[in-house]
């Protein structure tokens, strides 16, 4: 008898497993939201008495608490401040340095802000100045490279030297980066700091390295007020983007970013839910393996295959409108030393058919492919899987590419090992995550991807590199943006050293209740501000 | 009982391996047919068809590219036929070459082979896989040799436990009183004999194989795109999972079904090779 | 006294080649107090037989006709009932002692079950009758060997294990299927011995199956001669061993070492495809017409014998 | 017993030392220049740019990468043999306390996904064999070769979706109390829950045609006692073999299931040990996980022993 009854108790079970799996097939055609207003007005309540506590979910890793490691999410997280920062219309913005100025012979003076005070009460000196950021260089030489700081001198309590090892006219931009944040030296006897002191707006409380966990309280003694959240919670390392989703439509979490691609237009009509997309100052674009050797040597197959992208359509269809067309150069709009007269490169596949055969690609054989001296037009596509919309795109280029007459395979692969492929002939690498504001000024970016000594795919042309020395030296801001638009002009609508495709747009997904989330685009990915409250 | 001995109709009789039988028919007959019943170009794409439900025109709809979903399956199911079966004769004749050595001519060479297997296995395959895979590159090759790399052991193990009883019957003996060669005893009178279980394993297995190259798939590592194959498929519908469900649901629902109809067939085998399956009551 | 009737039993086998006619309208008689030898060629039903009697056949096999034991029909009893028969009324001692012995439990434990179920027992009580029941079966210090497991057994002590196990409810009926089957001779005769002294001391009956005539004529009263499936021939052992009735005995006996090893012609048929007429007509010598058409039934040939042979029609 | 308790140690230092090596020199041979890999995730924290030359310097003097492969690998396998398993390149911290740390959340989900299997196929695979060709028997066959059939991740996503997103039973995500464990377990444990209840069906049906069960039932044993004390323990001895490579495979499984429920174990952390070629780490969890499934190993051949005489103490 016994026997009988635990079967019927296993197959009932099993048979409530399969009929949910059938309920969730049915639920998955019903774009309506399950009603999951009960868990919010319960969580809702009780925040409202008690604590306003702001929990986020967030994809990656933290993998450290010493601001000399992990300094770009502390400064994200408002624990610590740069000497300058950076506002959401790309203004510098005074921090903890009032003002600046350029000395003579490479030296920049700051003039610190003189109520400004670390978490533990004490006011920031110089001295914290210069300790801090020697500690974070010493820790991370790639800041001390980019940063391109020679020496720190305290001038007086409130007043610091920054000696540059060439004439920098950039150096203030480089002060807002994450990594430059203003710390208090509290290290360990390892060497290493558990309880980040800053300046910012929130104080850590904990980081549980268990859970991946981090901890934040208000900063009561804040200098321009204290914030209205209580607390914040960081729940780091939640990579599958179905689980952040889920979590912040559940209640689980408050605030997360990037949800799934098709996501979208479910999220937005959820009643419950606040979607923001906003710019993010990254871009998507095809870059040339070497400009210096064939096919891309000539500028007429580069600027074929510019004409050959139908930005629209990838925009429309494959980005599903988290981006906007880019006329071919990767800076943002509204960056203020933008060049917004650029021709660009609109869809137009007879003009691009036109180039590559002036350039001598025709197809004589018939099969579709073009070819010039005996060498069919059959190239690679790489790109990597971290970011979703690359591979879709870089099919969707592979197929547009084709109607051309150049045919392409696609190779999807990490990041690092399509750096070996840069001499195969004909590569391009599809991109995404093209920064331009990681350092808030425009040598960031120009340099990197347009001068002679620092590109990685030998684009090589004096005129730009002139321009780009001219715009390291000089200290008269117009002046200096306008050698900087000069050499987009050049790189875009002469050159066409690299295809550029479209601007990011970010997605943030906060529970309704949360309010006053203002979007930086200057920040990766997305960095919280003392104003926000939950209702 | 001799690997002779399984006959189609016992095959057909059992309704679970008919079942089996039938579902493996039809998928080889669509991979086989792949160019001709598919009813557009899977890797076409139409940027303005996307996303679009299953319809009569795209009877499992379209993906994120506006291709043809069921012509995509019909060729995915080409690729991991494909695939598996170079994985499965591989791993199935090199595991069995090693198993029928090492049970065969035992002292050193079994005790050397048998840790190397122990070492392999106490690896978890899929880390070993991304490790692999991580080195070479993703790429359905790359794919074939990680799956192999330890795939054989499981055949190896079993064709040794064969071999180690059927060189204790009679005839074997014989056979080495006669003057056959060793090598001649072993391809002759070992492996025919051998082969019964193997041939269980090999259904079961791809099965097997066929989940995995899926897994390998879905984490990317697999074939790349824009090759059709259930796994990466479901791996590029994983962004799309609730608002677009038939990107996932159409090929996770054939690796499953595939992998169940191997599964059916191997047990069939098993229980036909196991004559005294009934049990007293 | 008869103590169990078998009439009319048939065994049927059904399998993917066709019908296995194992056991076919066999009709048989075991008295009180007596052992019954039945002997034949390997495969010929003897051990369905005995399983037909326990009912420890597997599912697909058909078993009909009628066994009489103390009142009850066996094959009509319910599961319940056959239990209470199994082991305490009729026990079996199976062939291969080694794969029929649970290789994970100890001989012990083995033996004391019996105790616990028919008897109501205790475990400790029914270890301490499980070591006496060793001890009448001659293993030497049963207490120690008695918590060791099979495979630490010799083969000859296994056999007197799972004697001992047969035994230890005082059955009515033995059921002995070749229980000197690979054994050593001189083991076997211990064996032989072993159960003669046991048996009678108990006042029990014994169908003991063996195709070896030898034993057979070492420990039966009676005996009982199987061919494809049918009795040929009952009748007293002393009878059988002078002046065997039907051809196929005088063969049997005729191949005996004693008797100059004169072979059987011909193969044993298959239970599938059972020949026409008398089964044993094509290998018989003195097969008639009548013999190819005709199936021939049990005749009476005097002194409670019984043979199926036309010869004696 | 000794002669087994040394046979592992031994086998265990070869395989240590087997997988160790081949990971290494693997991931050294990954495409790329590993200090390069380590300077971005040290440095910039993102891997779609690229880090200067005297910082790719910096990490190779710092990490010794200018020696060659095997001296480096021979100074790994001598440092870990004094207790020094070095130190993670993301995070500075030791990698025996990175390890540490994740420990409890791994072991408790690979131990609770094992246990459920084990609940779950044990009996499923005994009733099956049982009632072998009844509708119970197909039902629970069908099951558990749906179950293998699942990918997990797929199962997981699912049953985020069913269990915590629709019926609100569940947290989706996250280590904590019981009830977070529930989903992670089960996806985990399903796929091992159907190859063990398939394999307990089988190996029952095999046992049942034995010789001794027909002894046992000539006893006058009722059919639950046959099982229960003649069968059971004769099931269990191919079974805990296999239970013990699905414990492998579990923690193999780690890997995506820990990714998709934000569970902070090791297998997230040699997911993001791998891509950042954080190589100590990487040893570190080979060694770990090799380790676990040594000792897991330990175990099943020991209750194999234990359950079948005919093994190991035959010696006295």
């Amino acid at each position: 008898m016994k026997k009988i009854n635990f079967t019927g108790v296993f197959v009932i079970l099993i048979l409530a497993v399969l009929i949910s799996c059938v309920a969730f097939s049915g639920c998955t055609e019903s774009p309506d939201a399950p009603d999951t207003s009960e868990n919010n007005v319960e969580k809702g309540n009780s925040d409202k008495n008690t604590q306003q506590e702001l929990i986020i979910g967030h994809p990656w890793n933290l993998k450290s608490v010493d601001p000399g490691l992990s300094g770009s999410n502390l400064n994200n997280f408002r624990v610590s401040e740069g000497l300058i920062s950076i506002s959401p219309d790309y203004k510098l913005l005074p921090t903890i340095a009032d003002s600046w100025e350029y000395v003579e012979n490479s030296t920049w003076r700051f003039y610190l802000n003189k109520n400004v005070e670390f978490h533990d009460g004490s006011k920031v000196t110089a001295n914290d100045v210069k300790t801090a950021l020697d500690r974070s260089m010493k820790l991370n030489p790639e800041l001390q490279g980019r940063l391109n700081i020679k020496e720190l001198k305290v001038v007086d309590d409130s007043t610091v030297d920054i000696i540059t090892n060439t004439v920098d006219a950039s150096l203030p931009g480089k002060m807002a980066y994450g990594a430059a944040g203003i710390y208090k030296n509290n290290e360990g006897p390892e060497g290493t700091i558990s309880t980040p002191i800053g300046t910012g707006p929130f104080k850590f409380v904990s980081y549980d390295k268990a859970t991946d966990t981090l901890k934040l309280a208000k900063n009561e003694n804040y200098r321009d007020g204290a914030p209205k959240l209580d607390s914040v919670v960081i729940i780091f390392g939640i990579g599958e983007p179905n689980t952040r989703e889920m979590a912040v439509e559940k209640g689980e979490i408050d605030f997360t970013t990037e949800p799934t691609l098709g996501s979208t237009k479910r999220l937005e009509s959820d009643k419950n839910l606040n979607v923001i997309i906003h710019p993010l100052c990254q871009g998507y674009k095809l870059k040339f393996g070497d400009v210096s050797k064939a096919p891309y040597d000539d500028v007429r197959v580069r600027k074929a295959i510019a004409y050959a992208i139908d930005r629209q359509k990838i925009v429309d269809n494959i980005l599903l409108g988290r981006a906007i067309v880019s006329n071919g150069i990767g800076i943002t709009p509204g960056i203020e030393w933008r060049n917004n007269n650029l021709t660009g490169y609109a869809y137009d596949v007879q003009k691009a058919k036109g180039l590559l055969e002036e350039a001598g690609w025709k197809d004589t054989d018939g099969d579709g492919i073009v070819d010039k001296e005996g060498q069919k037009f059959k190239i690679t596509l790489y790109t990597w899987p971290q970011r979703p919309a690359l591979p879709p795109l870089a099919q969707a280029t592979q197929s547009m590419l084709k109607d051309i007459g150049i045919d392409s395979e696609v190779r999807i692969m990490e990041w690092d090992a399509i750096s070996d492929r840069k001499n195969e002939w004909g590569m391009i690498t599809v991109a995404g995550g093209d920064a331009c504001m990681m350092i808030p000024d425009p040598s960031y970016y120009i340099e990197g991807n347009f001068y002679s000594e620092k590109n990685d795919y030998n684009y090589r042309n004096p005129n730009v590199d002139a321009l780009i020395m001219k715009g390291r030296t000089i200290f008269d801001k117009e002046e200096r943006y306008d050698a900087y638009r000069e050499v987009q002009r050049i790189v875009c609508d002469e050159d066409c050293a690299q295809v550029h495709i479209a601007y990011h747009y970010h997605m943030v997904v906060t529970d309704k209740n949360v309010k006053n989330y203002i979007p930086n685009p200057a920040h990766h990915d997305y960095s919280i501000n003392k104003d926000m409250y939950i209702e | 009982m001799r690997f002779r001995d399984i006959r189609l109709d016992d095959l057909l009789r059992n309704k679970a391996s008919f079942l089996g039988l039938v579902i493996i028919g039809i998928l080889a007959f669509t991979a086989i047919a792949a160019d001709f019943i598919a009813p557009y170009d899977p890797n076409k794409i139409e940027l303005d068809e996307k996303l679009k439900p299953p319809s009569s025109e795209h009877i499992f709809g379209t993906d994120q590219l506006g291709r043809d979903q069921l012509s995509r399956v019909i060729h995915g199911t080409q690729t991991t036929f494909k695939l598996s079966l170079i994985i499965v004769t591989i791993t199935a004749s090199f595991g069995v070459f090693i198993g029928i050595t090492a049970g065969y001519f035992g002292g050193f060479i079994d005790e050397i082979l048998m840790r190397l297997i122990d070492v392999l296995l106490a690896f978890p395959s899929i880390i070993l896989a991304l490790v692999i895979i991580g080195s070479l590159g993703p790429g359905i090759l790359n794919t074939v040799i990680a799956i192999s790399l330890v795939g054989w052991l499981y055949y190896a193990r079993v064709a040794r436990a064969s071999t180690l009883s059927i060189k204790e019957k009679e005839y074997i003996e014989g056979a080495r009183a006669m003057g056959c060669s060793e090598m001649y005893i072993c391809t002759h009178y070992i492996l025919p004999n051998c082969l019964p279980p193997i041939i269980v394993l090999v259904t079961l297995n791809m099965g097997g194989v066929i989940l995995t190259i899926a897994s390998l798939g879905f984490l990317g590592l697999g074939a790349q795109p824009p090759t059709p194959e259930w796994g990466t498929m479901l791996n590029e519908g994983r962004e799309f999972l609730r608002d677009c469900p038939w990107l996932s649901v159409v090929p996770g629902a054939l690796i499953m079904i595939s992998v169940l109809a191997f599964n059916f067939i191997g047990d069939g085998l098993r229980d036909i090779l196991d004559p005294r399956q009934q049990v007293i009551k | 006294m008869t103590l169990l009737s078998i009439r009319n039993l048939k065994s049927y086998f059904v399998t993917r080649d066709g019908v296995v006619k194992a056991v076919n309208q066999v009709s048989l008689d075991i008295f009180e107090n007596e052992t019954l030898g039945l002997v034949g060629e390997s495969g010929c039903g003897k051990t369905v037989l005995a399983l037909s009697i326990l009912r420890l056949l597997s599912e697909n096999t058909v078993v009909e006709g009628k066994i009489s034991f103390k009142g009850n029909d066996l094959l009509r009893l319910n599961e319940e009932g056959m239990r209470d028969i199994r082991g305490k009324e009729i026990a079996q001692i199976f062939q291969n002692p080694l794969s029929s012995l649970n290789p994970v439990l100890t001989i012990g434990l083995q033996v004391s079950e019996p105790f616990m179920l028919h008897r109501g027992m205790k475990l400790s009580d029914a270890w301490q009758s499980a070591i006496s029941m060793l001890r009448a079966a001659k293993i030497p210090s049963p207490a120690e060997r008695g918590k060791e497991y099979p495979h630490q057994f010799s083969g000859g002590m296994r056999q007197r294990a799972m004697i001992s196990m047969g035994l230890a409810c005082n059955p009515a009926l033995i059921l002995a299927d070749e229980p000197t089957k690979g054994l050593d001779v001189t083991i076997q005769s211990q064996i032989i011995e072993l159960m003669r002294e046991l048996v009678k001391d108990r006042k029990a009956s014994m169908l003991l199956i063996t195709h070896d005539l030898a034993v057979a004529a070492e420990l039966c009263d009676r005996i009982a001669v199987m061919y494809s499936g049918e009795i040929v021939e009952v009748s007293e052992i002393k009878d059988f061993l002078s002046n065997p009735g039907h051809p196929y005995c005088r063969g049997l006996l005729r191949s005996l070492p004693l008797n100059g090893m004169e072979p059987i012609p011909g193969n044993s048929p298959s239970l599938i495809d059972v020949p026409e007429g008398c089964r044993f007509h094509p290998r018989c010598k003195y097969a008639m017409e009548r013999c190819r058409n005709e199936h021939p039934e049990m005749y009476e040939v005097g002194n409670g014998r019984k043979t199926r042979c036309f010869l004696y029609a | 017993m000794l002669e087994i308790i040394l046979k592992r140690i031994g086998m265990f230092i070869l395989v240590v030392i087997a997988s160790t090596a081949l990971v290494f020199f693997m991931l050294h041979s990954l495409p790329g220049e590993s200090a390069e890999v380590m300077a971005k995730y040290i440095f910039l924290g993102n891997v779609e740019l690229t880090p200067s030359n005297e910082a790719i310097d910096i990490i190779k003097e710092k990490y010794d990468l200018e020696k060659p492969l095997f001296s480096q690998y021979v100074t790994w396998v001598w440092n870990a043999i004094h207790g020094n398993m070095g130190t993670s390149y993301q995070t500075n911290s030791p990698v025996t306390e990175e390890i540490l740390i994740r420990l409890p959340a791994t072991i408790t989900l690979a131990f609770v996904s094992i246990l459920l299997s084990l609940l779950i196929g044990i009996p499923a695979g005994i009733i099956a064999a049982v009632k072998q060709n009844s509708f119970t028997d197909y039902f629970c066959s069908t099951i558990s070769v749906l179950g293998i059939s699942i990918p997990s991740f797929w199962l997981a996503i699912l049953l985020i979706y069913v269990f915590s997103y629709t019926l609100g039973l569940t947290p989706t995500m996250g280590y904590g109390d019981f009830k977070s464990l529930i989903l992670p377990a089960v996806s985990l444990g399903t796929p091992a829950s159907a190859v063990i209840a398939r394999l307990m069906r089988s190996s029952m049906l095999e046992v049942m045609r034995q010789d001794y069960i027909r002894t046992a039932i000539g006893k006058g044993l009722s059919y639950r006692m046959v099982i229960l004390r003649h069968a059971l323990k004769n099931t269990f001895i191919p079974v805990i073999t296999i239970i013990g490579l699905e414990f492998g495979h579990l923690l193999g499984g780690t890997v995506i299931i820990e990714t998709i429920f934000a569970w902070p174990g090791i297998g997230r952390l040699l997911i993001t040990s791998i891509t950042a070629r954080d190589i100590p780490v990487i040893q570190g969890c080979i060694v770990f996980i090799t380790i676990t499934y040594l000792v897991i190993n330990f175990i099943t051949d020991i209750s194999y022993s234990y359950l079948d005489p005919r093994i190991g103490r035959s010696k006295h």
